[in-house]
């Protein structure tokens, strides 16, 4: 092997800690703490669900990137090995997103039933169908739509997730240290039975979350283009920390131009991936032009008076900026591997997914004569507190998680065909 | 005057061989030569000193070509030349023309990639003097070759021979034109 | 280590730890063989005397294939009323066989582009016949939408499905979703082979060489003409592998198109079973599926007639079965949330066609469709299983059975009881229909056999390249 | 193998490209024009039983359309006339004529005679004879100047450009309703006339339809 790098201190027993892991914290902190102010201002529905946009935003990101790690492993991929790594310590998040995830429903079962989902509550009045409870719809759906339900399998999604997370981190951690190939084996097993299982929970954690806010409508490929927004989420943060740890000098002399190619063809994918997926929900509905579905986007194009609702605009900035944009940015291969490049690309990404997830759950949100409230309110204050809040908090996880290990998984078996990753 | 040679050819055993004489020719500054391998060799191209292909560029050229073709033939025939409402649809609309759209992007794609192709490489060239050479069967079977033109600025036929020699090449032997 | 990094930096002190655990990757062509084995090998194939077995398929496969001529050309000469399809049952038969094997040939392509792009290696052995399979297979899928107009000559008479210039004056309807299909299915036709033409370049090179050095000037020739004097240079390898990157990279795209534009077909429309929105993804996982199958059902027959165990190792086997399990259990997810989604909308229309195809007329179709799909590929979780070559080839039939069914599903059940109760009806094939498409196995097979016969079945430059020989870094002057 | 394939052989592939081309050119124009009604239908002239002559009744004595076929105005389908409207007066002129012998025959039995159609439309075409007519179209606009046929052969192609080509421009082919039966009928040049016949199309509230419903109901 080459001789250590002048820039790097010898023989470095774990990676290095970060001085703003206490700042992610505060920062964190701090964005919940003006979410809750914000509950003083705005109504508490209109904070819920701007905190329920953060809190599923940095959980799918989350959920992406425990995806990622299973299918590293059950493909046997070697070029994603050295940021298999930091997807692990990401992992460290699910914890702190379970616990953030508790006012939501310490929200509805101690102050207000239906301050977020509205069948929570069978006295809400729908705005032209009367009552949930003698809504039709409701009663037909009544044996899912229930909160026993809801709280039962949102545990047991993050429990789930928990526990696989802790499986893959703990497996791999160990086989930093006694080098044994049977922990790969463990996690390619793991992998096996843990993609249909998270897959499972992430698309009823779709259904329930998002899609059951307006619980007339329905669509199957709901769970699928939740799915897509993971993986999207997770592979830009992923971009993210590798090119903060080439900064900070860690990935020097690691990480190789194939490697931001690899994961940059990867997001490249995934936005077409996305794309297809969106489309084809709008498209069918589109063109089938059934009422009961597509009042869910009529909600989002027109108003009661025909005016068009602020939402529609919103829709084309995420057609555009969620496809065409990276579409066409990541069809260059310099775009791809130039840290300056990709840089700006995946922070757009991640903000589109965000825009994206703000179009799906908002317009819940309705005035007094039904319509959306409009996108450019006091709400996006409270989407961005939160999103700041619950994301330092994840940040601040990862940041702990960190340096607890080796910054590399120095045993891995597959770990030397990743440093010579070529194409 | 016997016909000037269209230039030599050595022949290497392994592709390490072959890496390692591409970057010899590729530092002594010559510029029209090539190899023959029976298949892609991992590297090659930057011992060689080739350029990234731009076969990609005439693909999305293509592909960009295919899809306005697609939009606006579509708006042309059902929208403008013939106007025809079906299903409650629009006369025109992306949505439903997408689809048709999109399958002209990836045909004509394909078809810019492979004429593409074809034309950056200069291909089909049935006839060509590497081709004349007598062990060029196994070129494409298990052997590797060097072969340096003699249209070269640097070519040299004794200087040219010596750099083949010394780069490990056996059999170093002229072509005919 | 060092060369691999392709930044001037010295490397971090970190690199120094690296010691990787033992986990050898399989060997994708066993036995460590040289490149000229693997000419010898494939070549062997097509340069040796007509063995009596091929005689004998394909003295079968014409009599099977006769058939479908004959069920054809009594549909022409008399019309589409021979085949069993009416009120409300318009939709049959041909539409089912139609989506079977247009999602057979997907593999094919999936093989080829998808896993090329997804860096999986162990596609080498199997992509060529797996395209052949795919262009096969969309012959006999073009069979059925063509003939099921009655008149085929209108079909092709410029104008009518393509956009022409004609008498008529008027142009296709893009609108509908059968004209997306005419424009999917012939854009992948015409792609599927350019993607496998291109592959072939080198290998069709090889067999020009050896059977001029043999003295067959003739074959030489017609090899040759189709080499395009292909030199193997490495100026031409770089371009080369950028167009097969850039075909695969489409072709990805456009495998899911098609499938996707097939599933339109009935999204689209407002029958209850069919308009739902996870129809485009669920419809392309198990076309995979189904090709997957029909791969294993293909290659595990000609990987013992030419012994190409080494070629075609258990880790290639463990791979398809591995994607067939994924794939089925993504069309298991499909099927569980069309269930429930159709449960949930509480729309009672949605929900009987869901209770009518698993508990109605239809019943033994749809738990056919079910045993042969879901339960079926769980089998392969079990290593015992995939390492059982000929349970893998019997489990691999039933993955076409059940697929072929899912269509049959789909399409029939949710016809047979539209909105309308008084026009409920049952759907059973005629003679003609059966004939047709039990002709077009031996029509696959004829074309495949001839496959087989006079091109190479397995693409020997690709082989060669994923071999350790190929690799510049691991020559003999390293160890 | 260059000891295969002569040095010319470099310039093959390019020439079969442009036969290809050329090949394929000419083919689909080919296709194009002769796998039409346009190509395969104008001119089809049958022998029919009787030598009925178009050109002497309609032309020289100046019997009108309508004279034999009545319904033409007030029906969707333009009748055939019956032997009875043939013996109107041939039983008075030509009485014993053998080429009449076919309609005495069937006047006596009441068996039509057996007339070839000349003009004939698909059965999935709806066209209606009474609506072109009360429109200003006149007989001529498809089946050409009948009355100098001496025997009738369809002399329009009669397809569905045809079809539209008036229909998506009716002014060009509109004319008083004075003279829809009047073959010879030469559209005036006096653009004060032209835009009266024009305006028409205006007055009579003519909108023929271009959807695929209205002909293929």
């Amino acid at each position: 092997m080459s001789t250590p790098a002048a820039t790097a201190p010898a023989a470095l027993p774990l990676a290095s800690s970060a001085p703003v892991t206490g700042k992610a914290l505060s920062i964190g902190l701090a964005g919940l703490a003006v979410t809750a102010v914000g509950l003083l201002i705005s109504s508490p529905s209109q904070v819920a669900l701007s905190y329920l946009v953060g809190i599923t935003y940095w959980t799918a990101i989350a959920i992406g990137t425990l995806l990622l790690i299973l299918i590293h492993h059950i493909t046997d991929a070697s070029w994603s090995v050295v940021i298999r790594r930091q997807w692990e310590h990401w992992l460290a998040s699910f914890k702190w997103l379970a616990l953030l995830f508790l006012p939501l429903v310490l929200a509805t079962l101690l102050y207000q039933k239906d301050v977020v989902w509205p069948w929570m509550n069978p006295a809400h009045v729908m705005h032209g169908h009367g009552t949930v409870e003698t809504d039709i719809l409701y009663q037909k759906k009544a044996s899912f739509l229930n909160l026993p339900m809801f709280l039962g399998m949102t545990a047991s999604f993050f429990a789930i997730w928990c526990w696989l997370s802790a499986r893959l981190r703990q497996a791999s951690f160990t086989q930093d240290t006694d080098g044994n190939p049977q922990w790969t084996q463990m996690n390619r097993k793991t992998s096996a039975f843990g993609i249909p299982l998270t897959a499972l929970a992430l698309s009823f954690a779709a259904i329930y979350w998002v899609k059951s806010l307006e619980y007339h409508w329905f669509s199957t490929m709901y769970g699928v283009w939740f799915f897509a927004n993971c993986i999207r989420g997770a592979l830009a943060v992923g971009v993210l920390i590798m090119l903060w740890l080439w900064k900070r000098g860690d990935y020097k002399g690691i990480l190789n131009t194939n490697h931001l190619h690899s994961i940059g063809q990867l997001c490249f994918a995934f936005t077409v991936f996305w794309a297809y997926v969106t489309f084809s929900q709008y498209f069918l509905i589109w063109n089938a032009n059934v009422p009961e579905e597509t009042f869910w986007y009529n909600l989002r194009e027109l108003n009661h008076d025909g005016s068009i609702s602020q939402w529609k605009y919103v829709g084309f900035v995420i057609l555009f900026g969620h496809f065409f944009v990276p579409f066409l940015y990541l069809l260059s291969y310099k775009h791809k591997v130039v840290h300056s490049k990709i840089k700006p690309i995946v922070i757009w990404i991640l903000s589109i997914i965000l825009i994206d997830l703000c179009y799906n759950i908002l317009p819940a949100l309705k005035d007094e004569h039904g319509d959306a409230q409009p996108f450019l309110s006091l709400n996006l204050l409270w989407v961005l507190s939160s999103v700041v809040g619950i994301g330092g908090i994840c940040v601040w996880a990862y940041l702990k998680s960190f340096p607890t290990t080796k910054l590399i998984p120095i045993r891995d078996p597959r770990i030397e065909e990743c440093i010579t990753h070529h194409e | 005057m016997p016909a000037e040679p269209y230039g030599l050819i050595a022949t290497f055993e392994t592709a390490a061989d072959i890496y390692h004489a591409a970057e010899q020719v590729r530092d002594a500054g010559y510029k029209r030569w090539d190899c023959i391998t029976p298949c892609p060799v991992h590297g090659l191209d930057k011992a060689m000193g080739v350029k990234r292909s731009i076969v990609p560029r005439i693909s999305l050229a293509g592909g960009l070509t295919g899809f306005c073709t697609g939009m606006s033939m579509i708006w042309w025939m059902n929208s403008y030349d013939y106007p025809l409402t079906v299903g409650g649809k629009p006369l025109f609309s992306p949505m439903f023309a997408f689809p048709i759209s999109y399958e002209l992007t990836i045909l004509f794609t394909a078809f810019a990639t492979i004429g593409g192709m074809f034309i950056v490489n200069r291909l089909p060239m049935h006839y060509h003097a590497v081709l004349k050479y007598e062990h060029i069967r196994r070129g494409l079977d298990d052997r590797f070759f060097v072969v340096i033109e003699a249209r070269d600025p640097k070519f040299n036929l004794a200087a040219t021979r010596a750099l083949l020699e010394q780069a490990g090449g056996l059999a170093v032997t002229e072509l005919e034109a | 280590m060092s060369h691999g990094s392709d930044q001037a930096v010295a490397a971090p002190a970190i690199l120094s730890e690296v010691k990787p655990a033992v986990l050898p990757r399989p060997a994708l062509v066993a036995n460590n063989r040289s490149f000229s084995w693997i000419t010898e090998k494939i070549c062997g194939i097509i340069e040796e005397k007509t063995p009596r077995w091929w005689w004998v398929c394909f003295g079968v496969a014409c009599f099977v294939a006769s058939f479908t001529v004959a069920g054809l050309t009594y549909l022409v000469s008399t019309g589409v009323g021979v085949w069993g399809h009416r009120n409300p049952v318009n939709w049959a038969w041909d539409i089912v066989n139609f989506v079977f094997w247009i999602g057979i040939g997907h593999a094919g392509t999936l093989i080829s582009a998808i896993l090329c792009l997804l860096r999986q290696k162990w596609r080498t052995s199997i992509n060529r016949a797996a395209e052949a399979m795919t262009i096969f297979a969309v012959v006999c899928a073009a069979i059925f939408p063509v003939f099921h107009v009655g008149r085929i000559w209108f079909a092709l008479m410029p104008g009518y499905l393509f956009p022409f210039p004609n008498a008529n004056y008027i142009w296709p309807n893009f609108r509908s979703p059968l004209e997306w299909d005419v424009f999917a299915v012939s854009t992948y036709g015409t792609v599927s082979v350019l993607f496998w033409y291109v592959g072939l370049l080198p290998d069709l090179a090889i067999l020009r060489d050896r059977f001029f050095a043999a003295g067959n000037k003739f074959r030489s020739a017609l090899y040759g003409f189709f080499a395009m004097g292909w030199r193997g240079s490495n100026r031409h390898w770089s371009n080369y592998e950028m167009a097969y990157l850039v075909l695969a990279g489409i072709s990805t795209p456009l495998v899911l198109s098609v499938h996707t534009i097939v599933s339109f077909d009935f999204a689209v429309s407002l029958i209850p079973g069919w308009h739902t929105t996870i129809f485009p993804p669920y419809f392309v996982a198990g076309a995979i599926f189904s090709g997957f199958g029909m791969v294993l059902t293909l290659m595990l027959p000609l990987r013992a007639i030419y012994k190409l165990e080494d070629l075609i190792t258990q880790y290639h086997i463990d791979c398809m079965c591995k994607i067939t399990l994924a794939t089925g259990t993504m069309v298991g997810y499909a099927y569980s949330m069309e269930f429930f989604i159709a449960w949930y909308s509480a729309n009672p229309n949605e929900s009987f066609a869901f209770i009518n195809r698993a508990f109605g007329h239809y019943a033994w179709a749809y738990w056919i469709m079910i045993t042969c799909n879901v339960i079926t590929p769980q089998f392969f979780w079990f290593k015992k299983i995939r390492h059982n070559t000929a349970l893998v080839w019997i489990l691999s039939i039933f993955v076409n059975v059940g697929m072929w069914f899912e269509r049959f599903v789909i399409i029939v059940t949710s016809l047979a009881r539209d909105f309308l109760p008084s026009s409920w009806g049952y759907y059973s094939p005629s003679i003609v229909e059966i004939f047709t498409f039990f002709g077009t196995f031996g029509v696959f097979s004829v074309l495949f056999l001839l496959f087989i016969r006079f091109l190479p079945i397995m693409p020997m430059a690709e082989l060669k390249a994923v071999t350790p020989a190929a690799d510049p870094h691991a020559a003999p002057d390293h160890h | 193998m260059s000891q295969l394939f002569p040095k010319s052989a470099n310039r093959l592939p390019l020439q079969i490209v442009i036969y290809l081309f050329v090949l394929g050119g000419i083919a689909s124009a080919g296709i194009n024009y002769y796998a039409t009604n346009k190509y395969s239908n104008v001119g089809y002239t049958p022998v029919q039983p009787v030598p009925f002559s178009h050109a002497l009744h309609n032309g020289q004595l100046g019997i009108d359309c309508r004279y034999c076929h009545s319904f033409e105005e007030k029906s969707g389908f333009s009748n055939v006339p019956t032997s009875q409207t043939c013996m109107n007066c041939h039983s008075l002129i030509k009485t014993d004529s053998p080429l009449l012998a076919p309609v005495r025959a069937s006047y006596a039995s009441g068996d039509p005679v057996p007339w070839i159609q000349v003009h004939i439309l698909p059965d999935y075409v709806y066209f209606n004879h009474s609506i072109h007519l009360a429109r200003g179209i006149s007989c001529v606009e498809c089946h050409g100047q009948i009355n100098r046929m001496e025997v009738v052969g369809q002399a329009k192609s009669l397809t569905m450009g045809f079809c539209l080509d008036c229909h998506r421009d009716p002014a060009a082919h509109i004319r008083p309703h004075d003279q829809i039966t009047n073959l010879d009928w030469q559209r005036p040049t006096d653009p004060v006339e032209v835009k009266k016949i024009e305006g028409y199309v205006h007055d009579w509230n003519v909108k023929p339809p271009q959807s695929c419903s209205g002909c293929h109901r």
